[in-house]
């Protein structure tokens, strides 16, 4: 591993738009109904120990990984299991546990100092339902738990715009990631924090337990797969495994308490400006009771690489921001006349890129879907130095190895090629989906 | 009698290279005389033919002899029978359509090295009786014929206005202006001819398929 | 203009699976969009999409093709009175101008556009707007001369073969428009590499005994070795003339400055590569320079000409600008673009100087080095590919 | 044993097939040279205006042309007419024992091939009567015009020596005659092939030359003395 203080991926995408969340952090309490949903575990296939009206308590076991049977999911909150929903061919898409806070938690070990071995460590994690957090580059699936990581990268910062910050809640969670970094290195001698350059933050207290790196980054390119490829010098580490603060906190308070941590901090943004905030919730909340339906686009995750959220509004495991996107159709005469000094765009090819304005994110496609007329402009944005359009040949030609050699697993998934794409080609989901692919077919 | 003809083995071997299996635009064989010999009608129109004549014999010679040939060395045999049969057609031409052939020149000659007659003796003749053999040898020549024929009128008729030497193009509308293409008296130009060609037969043959 | 929107939208089942004119949807789908832009909305995991899509980027050309357009206009009448030797008032050049121009326009885009709809609708693909710059860019390719057939059958040839063959816009290998120019060429020489530039019927011109040939074309005609700048300031053309552009040639080719005007927006809009431009002058003045040290007695006297009018006579500008820089056709990677642009360079020179034949080489550079551009894009590809560390499985 | 019977049946296809091509060459022999021959009376002919270009002949009725009314002969250093074969041929248009035109072999480099044809002229020995080109590989629609009706028609007429009977040859201007040359001087030039300069150059020279070749015979026609 490269050891640099600092390192450095400008590719000039730098975009704003509006709707940046207040740092202040409001603490909201728990919804009287509660739901564990699946959308954002993508490689998991449950498999249920618990049966609807049955009772659990919060740290409980609901299912396991059919895959990977070690790894479960625990309930956030006591209650009684309200409802089990399914999507299309019977596939499970949330709990949901009516709560009752009545009923204590259920209570592990407490563990007030790290554990001694990895082994130690990999079974209190599993045992305490805290696994199904991280992941593992290159298919951003959840690792198995018998491997050995080649490094960890913890990321302090989310790459995507409107992610909670740090600096927000620092006070709160600064001795927690302390303690989790301690947990984390007991699995993997190579650890790299990697925080966001433009962020003050001071690191100096994690230095000297792990590699930090300041990342000075465009516009969501500060991503744990950009920086392992910007540090690597061997291919040993593209299997690195990665998590964020946010696991640092739960997995060093559960093992503190011994009650399993269920609380996260998010982000509403493009909500209102009164709703726009950082605040700290309880997993899986129920979001209509701080902000009812509005005719927007919900979107778990981010704007990059987010999920449109479709009925449900209980909050998805391991999903720390919820934005709302602009739906409203404007009506304007041969738009593509104009001066654009208003259109947010990478290229020089409106205004708006000399004038940098802040504008409100919107769900507009801004063109039709086209062939690729080999403009360039993905491969001048893309974090890790691939080729998009090259890539995107072979991926449409089913030539896999080629992809492969030409880097498609550096691929991080950003989807900043997508935007940037005068085509409308969503070059982004279709690498997605033949890494899937390719993951299911290894792993079949 | 048309029934029992249309069933025939013979019969479809005979149209199979006219049109799915056309030795020119579906199989691309015999290219590089397809491009030479296309600027006149009638210059095709004898390359048509002496190539017909070449490949029914030699089909029909080869396949007869095939229980003979000894294993090791059919190429050569096939060679020879097959230059043979291209120098007497030479001879022939040189003798009685002397305009042709000087238009012809090398070509004829270099039916030796086209593709279709070594590919047909090969994949047709040495394993098939002579009848058959002589049906495929006729149809494939057929097959490059119409290719050829069609070749050779488009280009006749836009790069000389003329259709086997004559002028078809009417003299008014040369005074209205237009010019004859010069194009299309390149060999680029059956290139694209032919390009154009495959491209139609192929959407035909797919939407065919696509159909049954 | 909401109500006119509102009246299309209307319509829009007629035309959507299913409708009456279920074919016909690429037409409507390019009437809605080219008056109100597209209404889609983004699926998948990017929420959000920048503001630019192709029909802005094929806008941004044509926008930078007005200078040399309006400039050809004028340039068309300028010739005419010029060679019929009588003076005349700016209006009436522009007159003749227009009505020289228009006709080659609306021809180019009236059957461009035939072909592009119906391939759209066999096909059952959007139309594409590429069509809008081939429609004007072959057109400013071509002598004022060209009779209007002649126009219909090389567009025609040129998005038939030149791009539809290969699938339209985006799959093709070679610019539409140059390969338009290169069929009407090939086709009929006469009137793209004869003598005659200027819009007068040749009776009207002798009538006072004055013919125009273009630059080039005296200076291939040089007999006199190392004389080609004398050869060319004898028949009145100086740098500053080929600068501005007053001079016979193709419609748009003759303006150098224009066509830089033409450049400046391309690059400042980022829909050109510069990479491309720089690249291609460097090879015109490193080729020129090679070829003026060869010169003795017995070269060829073309081989004399100096760098400086290698780069300001001919289409070498509108080529390097508008044509070599087709996002299509030329290379994706930022150093085989270089390579392209230099390649381009190098051989428009050797065309020019070595060939006898053809005084003019910017068409048949490009239209090479367009089929050299995937191997130039493997290359770097390669190399690239090379020095990443893998990642395999 | 396999080898030896492939020996023989390879031994056996060579005779059988070398005894049919030996066959067909020597039957068909005396085919191909009255073709060739005939070939090349019919492009003098044509060059000596006997036959009509607009008319198709057979065979044997452009032999009897020939036959009659051509004789070919060589010109000597001297500009003398003989049967000693040397390397100016000339073809000899003679009727009712009058020297009509005579015709000449030409050739020269044009852009892309060389050129070769035959040039006629008048008894006179000063007057262009007509030129062919047989074969050449010029550019269509530019240098191939070399065989166009308009430009072999500008030939007819024109003069190869001025009013003091020297020798100038014919040019081939660039554009129209009329557009560049005075109008004494237009008999002297022909109208070049627009857009097809290094092919009208190279026509231009080779009548130089090959006109030169000959001029010792035509300045003989000129004073009047009697040729044959």
């Amino acid at each position: 591993m490269k050891k640099p203080e600092r390192i450095t991926i400008k590719k000039v995408f730098d975009v704003r738009f509006k709707g940046e969340p207040s740092p202040e952090c409001r603490v909201l309490p728990v919804s009287p109904r509660i739901g564990v949903s699946l959308a954002n575990l993508p490689s998991i296939k449950p498999k249920l120990v618990v049966a609807e009206s049955d009772t659990v308590v919060q740290g409980q076991a609901l299912f396991y990984d059919k895959t990977n049977p070690h790894v479960y999911v625990h309930a956030p909150v006591s209650g009684t299991v309200h409802r089990l929903v399914y999507g299309p061919r019977r596939q499970l898409q949330c709990i949901e546990i009516a709560t009752n806070s009545a009923l204590p938690p259920l209570a592990f070990e407490r563990l007030l100092t790290p554990p001694t071995s990895a082994a130690d460590t990999k079974s209190a994690l599993l045992e305490r339902g805290l696994w199904a957090y991280w992941r593992q580059l290159p298919f951003n699936t959840i690792p198995r738990p018998q491997d050995t990581p080649p490094a960890i990268v913890v990321q302090l910062a989310n790459p995507e715009p409107f992610h909670p910050r740090l600096s927000a809640v620092l006070p709160r969670v600064a001795n927690d990631i302390t303690a989790g970094l301690r947990i984390l290195q007991t699995l993997c001698p190579t650890i790299i924090v990697v925080a966001d350059a433009n962020e003050s933050i001071n690191l100096d207290d994690w230095s000297d337990m792990a590699q930090v790196v300041r990342v000075d980054a465009d516009f969501n390119h500060c991503s744990p797969g950009a920086a392992i490829y910007h540090l690597k010098d061997s291919d040993t580490y593209n299997h690195a495994w990665y998590c964020d603060w946010q696991f640092l906190v739960k997995i060093a308070q559960t093992f503190a308490t011994g009650v399993y941590a269920n609380q996260s901090y998010i982000t509403l943004s493009g909500y209102s400006d009164t709703a726009d905030a950082h605040y700290q919730v309880t997993d899986g909340m129920d979001l209509t009771t701080v902000a009812p339906p509005i005719a927007k686009r919900m979107v778990w995750g981010g704007l990059f690489s987010g999920i449109a959220a479709a009925e449900s509004f209980f909050l998805p495991v391991g999903i720390d921001a919820v934005s709302w996107v602009d739906t409203t159709e404007t009506v304007s005469l041969m738009p593509f006349l104009a001066l654009g000094a208003a259109k947010p765009s990478f290229t020089r090819a409106y205004l708006g890129h000399f004038l940098k304005p802040f504008t409100p994110p919107s769900t507009a496609l801004g063109g039709s879907y086209r062939d690729c007329v080999s403009c360039g402009h993905c491969e001048t944005v893309c974090p890790v130095h691939l080729m998009p359009q090259s890539l995107l040949r072979q991926v449409n030609a089913d030539d896999t190895d080629t992809a492969i050699r030409y880097g498609l697993l550096d691929c991080t998934q950003c989807g900043v090629c997508t935007y940037v794409c005068p085509a409308k080609i969503d070059l982004s989901a279709q690498f997605t989906a033949t890494k899937d692919r390719l993951y299911n077919e290894v792993n079949a | 009698m048309w029934r029992r003809i249309k069933s025939s083995q013979a019969f479809a071997v005979f149209t199979a290279p006219l049109s799915i299996k056309n030795p020119v635009s579906v199989l691309v064989l015999g290219i590089c005389s397809s491009l030479a010999v296309t600027i006149q009608l009638k210059t095709a129109v004898v390359m048509v033919l002496a190539m017909t004549v070449v490949l029914t014999f030699s089909n029909g010679i080869l396949s007869s002899l095939r229980k003979i040939i000894p294993k090791n060395i059919r190429i050569i045999v096939e060679l020879i029978v097959i230059a043979s049969l291209v120098i007497v057609a030479d001879q022939c031409l040189k003798a009685f359509m002397f305009d042709v052939s000087k238009q012809l020149s090398v070509f004829v000659g270099l039916i030796i090295t086209n593709c279709i007659i070594m590919g047909r003796a090969e994949a047709f003749a040495l394993a098939n009786n002579p009848w058959l053999s002589v049906w495929d040898g006729l149809g494939n020549g057929l097959g490059y014929g119409i290719i050829l024929i069609v070749v050779g009128a488009i280009r006749e008729l836009g790069g000389a206005g003329t259709l086997w030497g004559i002028s078809v193009m009417p003299e008014a509308v040369y005074d209205m202006g237009y010019v004859n293409m010069g194009l299309m008296v390149y060999a680029p130009a059956a290139f694209i001819v032919i390009g154009l060609m495959a491209w139609l037969q192929r959407t035909i043959i797919s939407d065919m398929r696509k159909g049954s | 203009m909401k109500f006119l929107y509102r009246r299309l939208q209307a319509l829009a089942p007629l035309f959507e699976k299913g409708g009456r004119f279920e074919r016909l949807y690429p037409l409507y789908e390019a009437v809605v969009t080219i008056h109100f832009g597209s209404s889609d909305t983004t699926r998948g995991r990017v929420q959000v999409r920048d503001a630019l899509d192709t029909k802005r980027f094929m806008i941004l050309v044509i926008i930078a093709l007005i200078p040399v357009t309006l400039f050809g206009i004028y340039n068309v009448g300028y010739q005419f009175y010029a060679a019929i030797g009588e003076p005349a008032s700016f209006g009436s050049m522009v007159m003749k101008g227009l009505t020289v121009f228009m006709p080659i326009l609306l021809t180019s885009y009236a059957v461009g556009g035939f072909w592009e709809v119906l391939f759209a609708v066999v096909r059952k693909h959007e139309i594409n707007e590429g069509f809008l710059v081939t429609g004007l860019l072959f057109p400013l390719t071509l002598p004022p001369t060209i009779p209007l057939w002649q126009v219909a059958l090389g567009i025609s040839f040129g998005i038939v073969i030149g791009k539809e063959v290969f699938g339209g816009t985006g799959k093709n290998f070679l610019n539409p428009a140059l390969t338009a120019r290169a069929f009407v060429y090939f086709s009929y020489p006469a009137y793209l590499s004869g003598e005659v530039w200027t819009a007068v019927s040749s009776s009207a011109s002798r009538l006072v005994g004055y013919t125009s040939a273009t630059p080039l074309g005296v200076a291939a005609a040089t007999a006199q070795p190392q004389a080609v700048t004398d050869a060319l300031s004898e028949a009145g053309y100086t740098v500053m003339h080929c600068m501005i552009g007053l001079i016979p040639g193709s419609i748009g080719e003759t303006s150098v400055l224009l066509c830089l005007v033409g450049a400046a927006i391309l690059i400042v809009t980022g829909v050109a590569s510069w990479r491309t431009m720089v690249g291609s002058v460097l090879g015109v003045v490193v080729t020129a320079t090679v070829l003026n040290g060869l010169v003795s007695d017995t070269t060829i006297p073309f081989l004399g000409m100096s760098p400086l009018w290698h780069l300001v006579v001919g289409s070498f500008a509108f080529g390097a600008v508008f044509m070599a820089t087709d996002p299509v056709s030329s290379p994706d990677l930022k150093p085989s673009k270089w390579v392209y642009g230099f390649g381009i360079g190098v051989l428009t020179v050797l065309i020019r100087v070595v060939n006898p034949a053809y005084p003019e080489g910017v068409m048949l550079a490009i239209l090479l080095m367009n089929v050299f551009a995937p191997l130039m894009d493997y290359s770097v590809a390669e190399y690239r590919v090379r020095k990443r560390i893998p990642n395999g499985l | 044993m396999a080898s030896n019977r492939s020996l023989v049946f390879a031994f056996g296809m060579c005779v059988v097939c070398g005894f049919g091509l030996t066959l067909a060459a020597t039957v068909l022999k005396p085919h191909q040279l009255r073709n060739q021959r005939v070939d090349q009376q019919r492009n003098i002919l044509k060059v000596l205006g006997v036959t009509d270009p607009n008319q198709s002949y057979s065979a044997d009725a452009i032999d009897d042309y020939y036959q009659q009314s051509v004789q070919k002969r060589y010109v000597n250093d001297q500009g003398q007419v003989s049967d000693q074969v040397s390397d100016r041929p000339i073809y000899l248009l003679v009727q009712n024992n009058t020297l009509r035109a005579y015709a000449i072999p030409i050739s020269g480099a044009g852009l892309w091939s060389t050129l070769y044809g035959y040039l006629s002229l008048e008894a006179d020995g000063e007057t262009l009567r007509g030129i062919t080109f047989y074969q050449h590989g010029e550019t269509p629609g530019l240098g191939a015009e070399i065989d166009a009706a308009w430009f072999q028609s500008n030939f007819v007429g024109k003069k190869i020596v001025d009013a003091n009977g020297t020798f100038t040859s014919v040019g081939v201007v660039r554009g129209a005659v009329v557009d560049s040359i005075s109008p004494d001087q237009r008999m002297h030039y022909v109208d070049g092939i627009s857009g097809a300069t290094v092919t009208s150059r190279g026509v231009d020279t080779l009548l130089k030359t090959d006109l030169q070749r000959y001029e010792a015979f035509a300045k003989r026609l000129r004073r009047k003395e009697r040729v044959i």
